[in-house]
């Protein structure tokens, strides 16, 4: 056996690219989950097929997840990978553009054959011709491995060929020094009921790891070290689970009942499937007719006393303003989730945009003013959406929470936060008359929110609905100055709330940046990974980044004016660029990409070089 | 310029509420807001109101148990004169929002009220899945026939060929007939009724009142102004006992003077209307408006082309069904069972999870 | 008969006020075809009641008309009445705070009894208790009179009162020397058919008339010279039926038959009731089962190569937004008129307000831009309809055009324009393949517009959807590039409109101004009104308004850096401005009023001098 | 990442399409465009699609003159595949889309696909707006009781207690049954039929195509992905003779080996089934699609619970009412024959009109 030498890597992208039914998402899963335990820090993101099951080997049905994982602070999935798995042909022809100059290439060699090809759109074998030139190629059969590895364990040949994907779990965690123990005891507990399949996994696996070892073909394997941590309890976790489990966080917090209704649409279906499987939680989810429906039933739940919330994607939300304008004027909480996706229309279903902002705004008739909040990173959706559920609360209001599909399927570790630590909310339930003469629905407390009288409770009985109401009765009015007053009111409670949330902060370390980047949403960690890169190199750049985008944090002026220039990166075509343009008459820059990919570390890289070198 | 008053509050008077004791003794004044009263002169909406107030106190519900949903129309005023809670919601969306109330709630006792337009234009969606869930939602549906509150378009039941505002030519669309829609929405209760007639409609909301699960009951309404005299057929004084077919359980369908006509079982799978005389008594209809199966009550919604002929009142279908909310009720209290209550820790720190301890080195072991 | 001086008038406002079943509406047409064929410059403005139909005598129940009129081009239907009559003490209640001080004010006294009294909220007669004493007060005994006069014509007393009407017309047409043949001519046409009715109409008339002339009230008779006017047919017009017509204009003009798919909802009702008339036209109109369908049915009379219109006010408007990003998607012409009205959600449905710009411009998901154009003044909602049209048809876009509930029922007169003069609109239907591989659905033109091929050209099958579509052959495409190049293109074909329409023209007589009111929607007769009357008194300001609000005149930069400040009225809480501000870095100022009211020419008058003293 | 493919344009060889003669001979070929066909590899809308496109060509309608309008979900794929005109709209609202094309042009040959979801939960509304306006389009609902393309969910006609991804615990909602619904929304054309069975669905299509109005197809479909051998009683190959009650006009319904089974006519109203051997001959129901009152077709809706049981395939019900499109060309040509043509001028003219001459001055008077 020829001894391996072992390099050192600060930080590595790895992506895994297959046919759909090749279980590239399961794999990518355990590396992580290896790569966790390790102590690396890491980010992933699966990349789907759009098709539900597209013919097997073709270009529609290639399935992919990518994970960068680094001994330092990392904020994204990582832009071009180092290293690319290629299962099958149609994986290779969709994903090698992605991979860097000269980066290393793993393929099935088995899967190379003309059928395959064909599908894939080769007219030639791309191994063979010559094409693959500026990658380090390493072909690897490994089908005719793992079926040999697994040869006696009464498995057709086709169950051993599914294995094929241990097999590269293996090579790669020896390639990368992941620890296997993580990954036996997982393949072992989830097939103790078919312990054939057990067998053959673990060969799989065992077989690509020894292969990496034994042969000649690799000639070191690297290691990545830990990454510095805060002490505490980890997990990886992908956004929309992380949004789904704060609201039930909200829930326990508050008291409240989640009452979550929704009609399904990719990319916000995962937030029911989550918590519908929380039902121990008294989490109430409703699959409604249509996104009319169900953001009424969730106004009707509010009304009754609990906390409702509907989640949709942008066609979703556009059907949902009428009502959303409802809930604006009966000042009730609501919350409603726009995981966004590329527009317009039907557009791009499974690919991510951030363009629903000035929709989110101001996308009803007349003046209907309300907060609206967007997640950053996988694990922040949890706290947004706690955000979202302690504002709507307190003030009575629909919340729009803004995420979208990137950071949805996206993951990151996340260090979990004691539960006794997370904010209380006091849903403050009027018990009480509040007013000499009898009980007032609009009689609003110092954060300018009514009273939240539940059905049930006596002495409170009323009346409110979408037509204008007196100031202070709820009663129904067309007097003239009432509505100006009324419509400042319902402005003025959503302004105030920019006295209960955290300043905006800076990352600019030595406080001497020019450029300031202004970001929102699943742009963080790319902004965030690129000014810290770029600064290492020179670059002046500072960055702050909204989670509020309705009110903004009192101090955003003078942050904004701190710097020589202001550059927003946006996956739309200037959203809130148009919005601090306005409002400050300050020369924002725009950097858009509407592509329906996310904006990438190196993307921000390239506009803050040009920006600070020209 | 005004005003307009309704809606929001109810006065100090109205503050107390009878409280929710075992003996109560309510009366039509505990369920009557403060609110000034604003329908047309002679609209029917006034009986409706009259009627339901002084039928609801035999319910024995306190007035805050009670959520009233309405949509928009001259129906949906009918919130702000009940002294209850309630919402008044947006067009055609009641059955929704009730929906999420009686959901979240099933303690409360939570009725819908709405029109033609609200609850079969716009709002047909949400109505024919409200009927087929079977929510515990009380549907009363003021059918005038008519756009009311808009100043008289036609509506999804006004008849083929109607001169409106905006059919000056007449309509060219086929209306529907509210029973049969929603019994082809698996509506586990349905019934009509008329506005100007006390008993009977009182009689019809204490049936839909004790049901258990969803309720439609279509009320024939006269809109004076716009549609005025619409189903004079079944309520004029001379008319009405030849048209009203009055249905009632166990009993063999037989209406007009003497019971000359009756509901005749016909071998092509239809109930026909015939004369009680040329009609064998085994072949007369005997109503069951508790039978499993939906087809009689069909027939019987379809006897005749509409309001202008005999038309069967009364209660078509009142079938058992499990009930939405309750059934939700039921898995979450299943769940938490099973579960155990949801521990937000615990939830957090299922699955895959690692530990870094103080030196920032992680210990390198999962906790599943 | 004592003789009574004339007296010359410039300009008066007339508001006739009674109960919904006194005829107030139709006294004031009246009054105003009197006018309007005398030559005076006219604005009208009735007031219907909330309420279907109050009870009789009760504030609810009170309806009222007003008539502004005078010898020079006047643009409002006027603030302040200088007369007002009051056939009731509900009449009196409502409307009395608006008459000018020392107004004159008619009332009908057999009205003031105690039942209509105490359901007007007196506790004392107005006429008695001296509260009116401000003003020039004129007792009429209305209904009596009028019972009297028409005395032995057969008619029951309530049929006679009924008439009482006429002989309030008939006072008010004596006093400001109108025409009697115009209306005489009315009455014999309208009731030729009902001779006793005839009868007492035309005898209430004259009794009125004659009691102007007669009694010893009214000392003097007033002129109002005609107004300078263009040479030409007139007629008095209300916003709603010139937008109407300006649809059946477009039909006409471009051969295309309307499709008007609606569902009702006040203001806009009035669209659907007004087309529905004119089926000779080949107009079709469709009562649709709610907005969504409504929009849908249009969309699909547009795919089917006629002009789809759907008209709806704001609360339709959130409910049609899913289409219009279908229709964006699509390319397909097609018109969405907005009648606004107060909101949010139901908000107050008879009151006017302009608060839907956003919505208009950018309350879609995703990227989904789109024409909007704003009608003016009342005749101008005829020009605005064509031009939409005019837009929808070239450009394959939907448009969406915005009027509200104050233009929708205000009326002014309106010169009526040669029909052959009028634009002339091609619909240019693609009837050959357009390239050597087939049929280019997204082939465009040099305005960036697609070709429109309808169902039954042969040769030109194709099938088009809302997912995002292959430049050029419309084929589905999911490609990175291909969509950031769709959604630029979609962007620049609405831009690039700003070619193909008139410079924003500036009211700015010396060339001097200081400041600039720039509007936009039915702001415009306020506006211009106080413009040009402030500015006899000597102050400098000037005028511009937008019809198109995107995209706006190529040359409105440069109109507004003109000037030293630039003041932007709105009915909504600033939504124009927040995008001049945003586009130009311009700090242009706001007023505001969201009272269910328009902006009246003394709002402006205030504006202006507080701007131009201070 | 790639481009799809689908969709736009055709090629050119589809290009030049037969013209519009007399004598057309149409084949498949004729109405298939070049798009690849992209369902899951076993779904049954592969089935579907090439029973529609073997059949099409029979009606002598050439392809230029149809038009598929389809909402979201697998079912709306259908719409690329034929080389015909075509919307692919947004969920749930072809129905509303094609009601726009059929009513602008009774000209067109105008089809819908649609799926459970599209159809009955978002599309709820418009659909039974369409059907009972009769409306002269063809909807073909692909019914899998689950929702494809979103990967799972349960649909309104999924059975209760259904475990999906959205009800890991069991589905509450009580399903509809699209029959039924369609005859309560008043229907003038019922059908169901199954996508496997080449020879019934044919004739379906072809009873639909040739019916004057609207038509609802209900067609069975396998999602063999999501919800696997959902229609196995209806279509297997030992359960099928069992449990497909096929309806043919005139003929008593009988089912089952040697029709040992039959629809019997109860005197309850029902229709329910029973042994032919116990039923007296006129007591077995005689099957009349074109019966004017829809209570027999829908007690044969009514028979079972589902398609796990014996169910009535063919065409419940083909009864001929006025349509829409043609009723609004009718009001539109009688307005015009009564109004004359428009002239643009008289209209401006209408009514009160006056002049001013040159001099500035006013005519006064009017015109009218
Ligand atoms: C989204 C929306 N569309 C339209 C309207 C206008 N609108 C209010 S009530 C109504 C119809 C009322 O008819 P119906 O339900 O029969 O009630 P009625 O007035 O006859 O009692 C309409 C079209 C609205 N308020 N909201
Ligand atoms: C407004 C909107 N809501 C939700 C969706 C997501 N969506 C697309 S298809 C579909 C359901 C598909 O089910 P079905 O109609 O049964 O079609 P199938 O895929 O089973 O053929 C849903 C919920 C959408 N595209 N648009
Ligand atoms: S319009 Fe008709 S339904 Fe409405 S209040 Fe008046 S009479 Fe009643
Ligand atoms: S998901 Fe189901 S319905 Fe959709 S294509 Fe696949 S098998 Fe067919
Ligand atoms: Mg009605
Ligand atoms: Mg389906």
């Amino acid at each position: 056996m020829p001894t391996k030498t072992v390099e050192q890597k600060e930080r590595v992208v790895v992506r895994f690219a297959g046919d759909s039914g090749d279980g590239m998402q399961l794999t990518g899963d355990r590396f992580t989950n290896a790569t966790a335990v390790l102590g690396n820090d890491l980010a992933t993101l699966p990349d789907f097929p759009a098709e539900i099951r597209a013919p097997a080997g073709t270009l529609a049905g290639v399935s992919a997840f990518q994970i960068h994982f680094a001994s330092q602070d990392i904020v994204t999935p990582g832009d071009a990978p180092n290293v690319l798995i290629a299962m099958n042909p149609a994986a290779l022809q969709t994903n090698l553009r992605d991979l860097e100059p000269n980066g290393t290439l793993i393929v099935n060699e088995d899967a190379f054959v003309d059928r395959n090809l064909e599908k894939a759109g080769y007219s030639t074998n791309p191994l063979d011709d010559g094409s693959l030139g500026g990658y380090r190629v390493y072909r690897v059969p490994m089908t005719s491995i793992t079926v040999r590895a697994t040869e006696g364990m009464g498995l057709t040949k086709k169950e051993a060929e599914r294995s094929k994907n241990m097999f590269a779990l293996g090579l790669l965690s020896w390639m990368y020094s992941r620890p296997t123990d993580v990954t036996t005891k997982w393949v072992e507990k989830k097939f103790n009921r078919k312990p054939d399949i057990l067998r053959a996994n673990l060969a799989a696996f065992r077989a690509g790891y020894n292969f990496g070892e034994t042969t000649e073909l690799f000639a070191h394997t690297y290691e990545v070290k830990p990454a510095p941590a805060l002490p505490g309890t980890y997990r990886n976790i992908a956004g929309s689970t992380a949004l789904a489990w704060g609201l039930v966080a909200a829930s326990v917090r508050s008291g409240l009942p989640i009452f979550y209704s929704s009609y399904p649409i990719t990319p916000a279906s995962e937030l029911l499937h989550e918590l519908s499987r929380h039902k121990n939680f008294a989490v109430r989810t409703l699959q409604a007719e249509d996104e009319i429906a169900a953001i009424g039933a969730a106004l009707g739940a509010s009304f009754a006393g609990q906390l409702g919330v509907t989640g949709t994607s942008g066609p979703g939300l556009d059907l949902k303003q009428e009502t959303i304008s409802l809930a604006v004027a009966l000042e009730l909480p609501l919350i409603v989730v726009d995981v966004q996706r590329a527009g317009p229309s039907t557009g791009m279903p499974t690919k991510t945009e951030a363009a629903d902002l000035l929709a989110a705004l101001y996308g009803r008739h007349g003046e209907s003013p309300l907060p609206v909040v967007a997640a950053s990173t996988p694990a922040n959706c949890f706290d947004t959406a706690l955000e979202a559920a302690r504002i709507a609360v307190k003030y009575r209001t629909p919340v729009i929470l803004l995420s979208d599909t990137f950071l949805g399927n996206s993951s990151e570790p996340w260090r979990l936060p004691d539960v006794d630590g997370l904010p209380e909310i006091d849903p403050h339930f009027a018990t009480q008359v509040n007013h000499d003469d009898g009980f007032m629905p609009y009689l609003r407390d110092e954060n300018l929110a009514r009273p939240w009288a539940v059905p049930g409770t006596p002495g409170l009985r009323h009346r409110i609905g979408g037509l204008e109401k007196e100031d202070v009765t709820g009663n129904i009015s067309y007097e003239a100055e009432n509505h100006e007053r009324m419509t400042k009111l319902r402005a003025a409670k959503v302004a105030k709330i920019a006295d209960d949330i955290p300043l905006l902060e800076v990352d600019d370390e030595t406080g001497d940046a020019e450029l300031l980047v202004l970001g929102w949403g699943s742009t963080f960690g790319a902004i965030r990974g690129s000014v810290r890169r770029t600064r290492r190199s020179g670059r002046k750049v500072a960055h702050a980044h909204l989670t509020h985008l309705n009110p903004w944090p009192r101090n955003i002026e003078g942050v904004l004016r701190r710097y020589r220039r202001v550059l927003i990166p946006e996956m739309n075509t200037g959203q809130l660029a148009m919005l601090v343009r306005a409002r400050f008459l300050l020369d924002a820059e725009s950097y858009t990409k509407v592509q329906g990919q996310p904006i990438l570390a190196a993307d921000m890289d390239e506009q803050i070089t040009r920006r600070l070198t020209s | 310029m005004t005003t307009v008053g309704n809606g929001g509050r109810h006065g100090p008077d109205g503050g107390g509420g009878p409280g929710s004791g075992a003996a109560l003794t309510l009366t039509k004044k505990d369920f009557a807001s403060d609110q000034e009263v604003r329908w047309c002169p002679g609209c029917g909406d006034y009986a409706i109101l009259s009627t339901f107030q002084a039928f609801v106190p035999e319910l024995g519900i306190p007035p805050e148990q009670m959520v009233f949903v309405t949509g928009i129309g001259c129906s949906g005023r009918f919130v702000y004169y009940m002294d209850t809670y309630g919402v008044h919601g947006i067009h055609g969306r009641a059955p929704a929002i009730a929906t999420g109330v009686a959901t979240a709630r099933p303690d409360l006792s939570v009725w819908v009220v709405t029109g033609d337009g609200d609850a079969l234009s716009i709002g047909g969606n949400h109505l024919i899945h409200a009927l087929r869930r079977n929510v515990n939602v009380k549907i009363l549906m003021f059918n005038n026939q008519i756009y009311g509150l808009t100043k008289g378009q036609y509506s999804p039941t006004s008849e083929e060929g109607k001169v409106t505002k905006s059919t000056p030519f007449g309509s060219l669309d086929h209306p529907f007939n509210p029973v049969a829609l929603a019994l082809g929405a698996e509506a586990s209760f349905v019934a009509r009724t008329v506005d100007v007639d006390r008993q009977h409609l009182t009689g019809v909301l204490r049936r839909a009142a004790a049901h258990e699960g969803v309720a439609f009951v279509e009320i024939y309404q006269n809109c004076n102004v716009f549609n005025d005299d619409a189903f004079l057929a079944l309520t004029g004084k001379e008319t009405k006992g030849l048209n009203q077919i009055r249905l009632e359980d166990g009993k063999p369908v037989t209406f007009g003077p003497d019971g000359a006509r009756c509901v005749a079982v016909e071998f092509d799978g239809t109930l026909r209307i015939a004369d009680t005389a040329d009609t064998p008594e085994e072949l007369v209809y005997v109503h069951d408006s508790g039978h499993p199966n939906p087809a009689p009550a069909f027939a019987l919604a379809n006897l005749s082309s509409g309001p202008t002929e005999p038309t069967a009142l009364g209660v078509f279908r009142d079938v058992r069904r499990p009930v939405y909310g309750e059934l939700m009720d039921r898995q979450i209290a299943l769940a938490t069972e099973k579960l155990g209550r949801g521990d937000l820790g615990k939830l957090l720190h299922s699955g895959d999870t690692w530990v870094v301890e103080d030196g920032g080195v992680p210990v390198g072991s999962f906790q599943s």
